[in-house]
């Protein structure tokens, strides 16, 4: 967990305002986990104040890129980076996905950007787990593929694989790898990891859901980022906490 | 003249310089030690505590707005018992200064928690917190009822021998008296302010973007707001003032200090640049040397009105 | 649903639109008359006026600060014959709504004030301004006063039929107290709210940064707190208002609707882009058809507090 | 008086600090006189808030200049414009200086950066009046010769030109000029202007000068902007009744 001002190496937009952020920070490269996130100054300015949290999607030796949508004002200027600009970073901050646990095959499932953390991910299965990618998406032009080729792939719209959610999708292939131990590592908009959170009760299927909320500070001094626990008991905190939970430990 | 002293004394507290982090801005000193020394600040001043654990405010809790946020945790905090166990123990190993912060609904729980805890070596001073915006019970309640705030000062006076800050809150159209009756009632200082009562609706779906409808207002945009009301009670009362709201670098500390405050704290910053406590205490020890002010406490109330 | 309706009533005053410009933002009306066309605006409140006129303070009057800016006008303004003579003319010919705003010293002043611009017709309300926090005689001392409010509000009352707004400060507890009180006595709206009371420093000058010391906080860092002034006064008293602070595009007017208010008026916005009242009745025109509201006044506290 | 969005042309570091903003501004160019001003947003954000107002340097065609140093966050962002940035610009506002007055030599002096409205006030006055220039800076570092050749310079530490201040430089030069009708055109820093008021006074030399002050509107609405008139009687509005005043009808 340190600061560090990292130097642009390239911000390109994959997607229609879907742009890949690559930075110089060796040490975030050097600490950071999948499932982890960090923590953004946008600007040097108090506009926006805040910093803005975002998933690492990819480490390269000391590079580490962030996958992220203009949403709002801070993603805006964000998009605006270029190369050689400099960004102050804090991170890496939360704890990633669990990986020593008992499963063989892990089961990605992402909607929309939720995708974001899932090439550093794929990269730390390598070798030691069998993997299979369900994407969704609203329509073809929102997908973005990365460098996932073989994947399973979903649109509302049916403009690109199948037609309806990336949890129908799941559900139809899911009968596919009864043979394995699965787990699911799960990241998109709650909607979908709720829906996510019932399959994957209902299956009784291991899954870890990365989960996002307003964060002011990142790295758990503000108590701004509550989530409820299951058994009510109080919140967690989903960036100290979290910001991967275990899909049954948390209310949505 | 490289002896430039930063001490300031409020009370019987000596503090090494008067940077101090503020309530509910550094949780209990763990996380944020990884990236500041604690042992270099003047001061921490912990999250409030109550007597019992507080669950705090559902989500959403935190909403940025221009140079601000607001925010309402609900107090969310371990409660007393934890907080002693579980948490002094780091704070110790620190070397750090320590404030104590208190929220209770009842003046009794105020006084139970502050006899309590006054047992304890490590904790220095109590601030008072009579000015918590987002909770029902206590808060602002008290904050805005100057009988209320006289009451608790004179009955957690008698309770500790430690020094004693009481919390203003900002949502009031006289502060200065508020400080007046802190005063008379045995307080060693005001801290000033707390939070601005603020809110922010989701013109999508209509609901307030905080959970609890209204929040804390703090940041940058309180600024001014806040020197104002450290000026009006430096004008007014006799009473050290510990500034607080909107503090970002050298210049806003500064600020503060020629405004009539002998300390200040860092609240919100502290989730953007949590370095940023000793950059100011560095910050500081520059103008000094710049401006020939050899004692810092020299600053205070320094204002030019001619 | 092409026909949307963006009128309000407020007592008597018919109004094309809730989008007005907020007084000692517009001046007289003359020079913004050039970027905006005026006859398209809700309303104009005019520069404060008094009887005599006013000097203003000495500079410096204005200083920026984080999303806001600080001033100490002092109203400055023509007096009340000058008005008449030289400023009535110019807007009786741009067809505008125009609104009044007062500020005095004394109850007899207020009462003269109204007494003689009732005469003119092309006035179609009054708005009184009992909270200036930058003038010593008047101003706060009757804006922080509730039995002041309440018998400016009775006084002017009886000295006309036109509408009345009564302009609160924010720089008290409890807002909704002379929301009531202005209520009681007979005023037909609110206005809410006017600057925060604030200050900044020069810290190498160690001189307020403002002549008159404190001045008035406006801009986009208010805005939290003036929504929050606008929902107190909304959930506990039924009277219109007319919110104000910090509103500089549709989202934030339309906020301001869901929060309580009837009406809204655009005032440091004007300072940077002039024509921001024609974007943003615009903007609610757009919001009212893609969310099937067909009459703005709908909007007017809907909040969804569940 | 408009409002133009106007492309950025140029901003070149002339000296330390110090630079030279070109925009194309059709119409703010068509109407621009020597002494007016325009208030600029520098940014698109509430950060800063208010517009920044700079002398119009120079109009070429549908091209205006400024000449602005770095003296705090605005200035720095406005130093940061590049070629084809797009910049909100506000004018021309204020009143410009009175040329067909009587007079057949015009007398330029300024101070630092208070250089910058005399390119255009110059070029209204070719073929018309006759010209000296008397500048001031504090070092040869500091001095902008921008395209005035022929000028008579001053620096506080004697680096180039005269040592002394740019009153003393005009002193010592003024009786070579007993044979014109003079009109002293001045800008700068106060004291100077107050320097200038005090010696036009005195040598009964017509003067005008530019006046600054923070401003928020810069055209005459928010009475933000005020200067003692000589009287006492009250106020003038510097963006509104000047910037440029007759010497001596104002109290500095
Ligand atoms: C742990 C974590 C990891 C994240 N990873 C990514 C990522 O890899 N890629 C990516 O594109 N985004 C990610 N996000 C979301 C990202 O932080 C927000 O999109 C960003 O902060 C918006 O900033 P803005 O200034 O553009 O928008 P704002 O102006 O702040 O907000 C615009 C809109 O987005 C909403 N919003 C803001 N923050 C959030 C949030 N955290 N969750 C839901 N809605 C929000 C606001 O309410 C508002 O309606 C992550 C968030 C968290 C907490
Ligand atoms: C009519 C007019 C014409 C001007 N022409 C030019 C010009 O041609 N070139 C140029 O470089 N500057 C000019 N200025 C000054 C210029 O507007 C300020 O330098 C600029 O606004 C500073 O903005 P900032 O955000 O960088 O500094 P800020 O952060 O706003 O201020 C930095 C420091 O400068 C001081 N300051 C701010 N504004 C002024 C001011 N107007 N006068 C004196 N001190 C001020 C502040 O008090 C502060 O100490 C002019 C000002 C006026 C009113
Ligand atoms: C997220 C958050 C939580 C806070 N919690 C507390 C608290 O528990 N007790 C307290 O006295 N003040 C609390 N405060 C108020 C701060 O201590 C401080 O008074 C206020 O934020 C103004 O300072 P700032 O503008 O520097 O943030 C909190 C502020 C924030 C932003
Ligand atoms: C420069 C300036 C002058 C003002 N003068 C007056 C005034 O004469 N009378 C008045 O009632 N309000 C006055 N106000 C207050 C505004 O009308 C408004 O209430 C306040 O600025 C908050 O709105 P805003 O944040 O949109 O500016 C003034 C505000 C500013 C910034
Ligand atoms: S974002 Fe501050 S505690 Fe989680
Ligand atoms: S700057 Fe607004 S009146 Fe002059």
């Amino acid at each position: 967990m340190i600061i560090e001002n990292s130097k642009v190496i390239s911000n390109i937009e994959i997607a229609n305002n879907i742009f890949l952020l690559t930075v110089r920070s060796p040490q975030i490269a050097s600490h950071g986990k999948a499932g982890q996130f960090c923590n953004i100054k946008v600007s040097n300015s108090n506009y926006p104040l805040l910093r803005r949290p975002f998933s690492i999607c990819d480490i390269n030796n000391d590079e580490v890129s962030f996958l992220f949508n203009i949403v709002g004002e801070g993603t805006k200027i964000l998009s605006g980076k270029k190369e050689n600009d400099v960004i102050n970073i804090l991170g890496p901050l939360g704890n990633g996905f669990l990986l020593n646990d008992d499963f063989d095959l892990a089961v990605f499932v992402a909607g929309g950007l939720g995708i974001a953390p899932f090439p550093l991910l794929q990269k730390e299965l390598k070798n030691k787990k069998q993997i299979e990618r369900f994407f969704g998406a609203r329509t073809a032009a929102e997908i973005i593929t990365l460098d996932f080729e073989e994947s399973h792939w979903a649109t509302d719209d049916g403009s690109l694989g199948r037609r309806g959610t990336v949890l129908d999708l799941l559900d139809s292939e899911i009968n596919n790898f009864t043979n394995y131990k699965l787990k699911i590592f799960g990241c998109g908009p709650t909607p979908m990891l709720k829906a996510l959170q019932k399959y994957s009760e209902e299956k009784k299927i291991k899954c870890e859901i990365s989960v996002e909320s307003a964060m002011a500070c990142g790295f758990g001094i503000c108590q701004g980022c509550p989530v409820e626990k299951n058994d009510k008991s109080g919140f967690y905190l989903i960036c100290k906490d979290g910001p991967v939970f275990n899909s049954s430990d948390v209310i949505l | 003249m490289n002896n430039i002293d930063l001490s300031v004394s409020i009370g019987k507290l000596k503090l090494k310089n008067p940077v101090l982090l503020a309530s509910g801005t550094v949780g209990y000193g763990n996380e944020i030690s990884k990236f500041i020394d604690l042992s270099k600040i003047g001061a921490i001043v912990t999250k409030s505590i109550s007597l019992k654990p507080r669950k705090g405010n559902p989500p959403q809790r935190i909403v940025e707005t221009s140079s601000g946020m607001l925010n309402a945790i609900g107090l969310a905090n371990v409660g007393l018992e934890v907080f002693v166990k579980e948490k002094l123990p780091f704070l110790e190993e620190l070397k750090t200064t320590l404030i104590c912060n208190i929220a209770a609904s009842s003046i009794e729980e105020y006084v139970q928690c502050i006899r309590i805890l006054s047992e304890h070596e490590i904790i220095k001073a109590f601030e008072i917190n009579v000015s918590c915006p987002n909770v029902k019970d206590g808060g602002l309640i008290f904050g805005n009822n100057i009988e209320a705030v006289k009451k608790i000062t004179s009955e957690v006076r008698k309770a500790t021998e430690k020094t004693l800050l009481i919390k203003l809150s900002p949502n009031t159209a006289d502060i200065w008296k508020f400080a007046e009756a802190a005063k008379n009632e045995g307080a060693d200082a005001v801290s000033a302010i707390n939070t601005l009562v603020g809110a922010a609706f989701d013109i999508k779906t209509k609901k307030p973007k905080i959970k609890n409808i209204t929040g804390g207002l703090s940041g940058p945009a309180i600024k001014p707001v806040a020197l104002a009301k450290v000026f009006e009670i430096h004008r007014n009362v006799d009473i050290p003032i510990i500034g607080i709201g909107g503090i970002s670098n050298t210049e806003d500390a500064i600020e503060f200090l020629i405004a009539g405050a002998s300390a200040v704290q860092l609240g919100t910053i502290n989730f953007i640049n949590p370095n940023a406590g000793i950059e100011i205490i560095e910050g500081l020890k520059n103008y000094c040397l710049q401006n020939n002010v050899n004692n810092i406490s020299k600053l205070t109330g320094s204002y030019n009105l001619s």
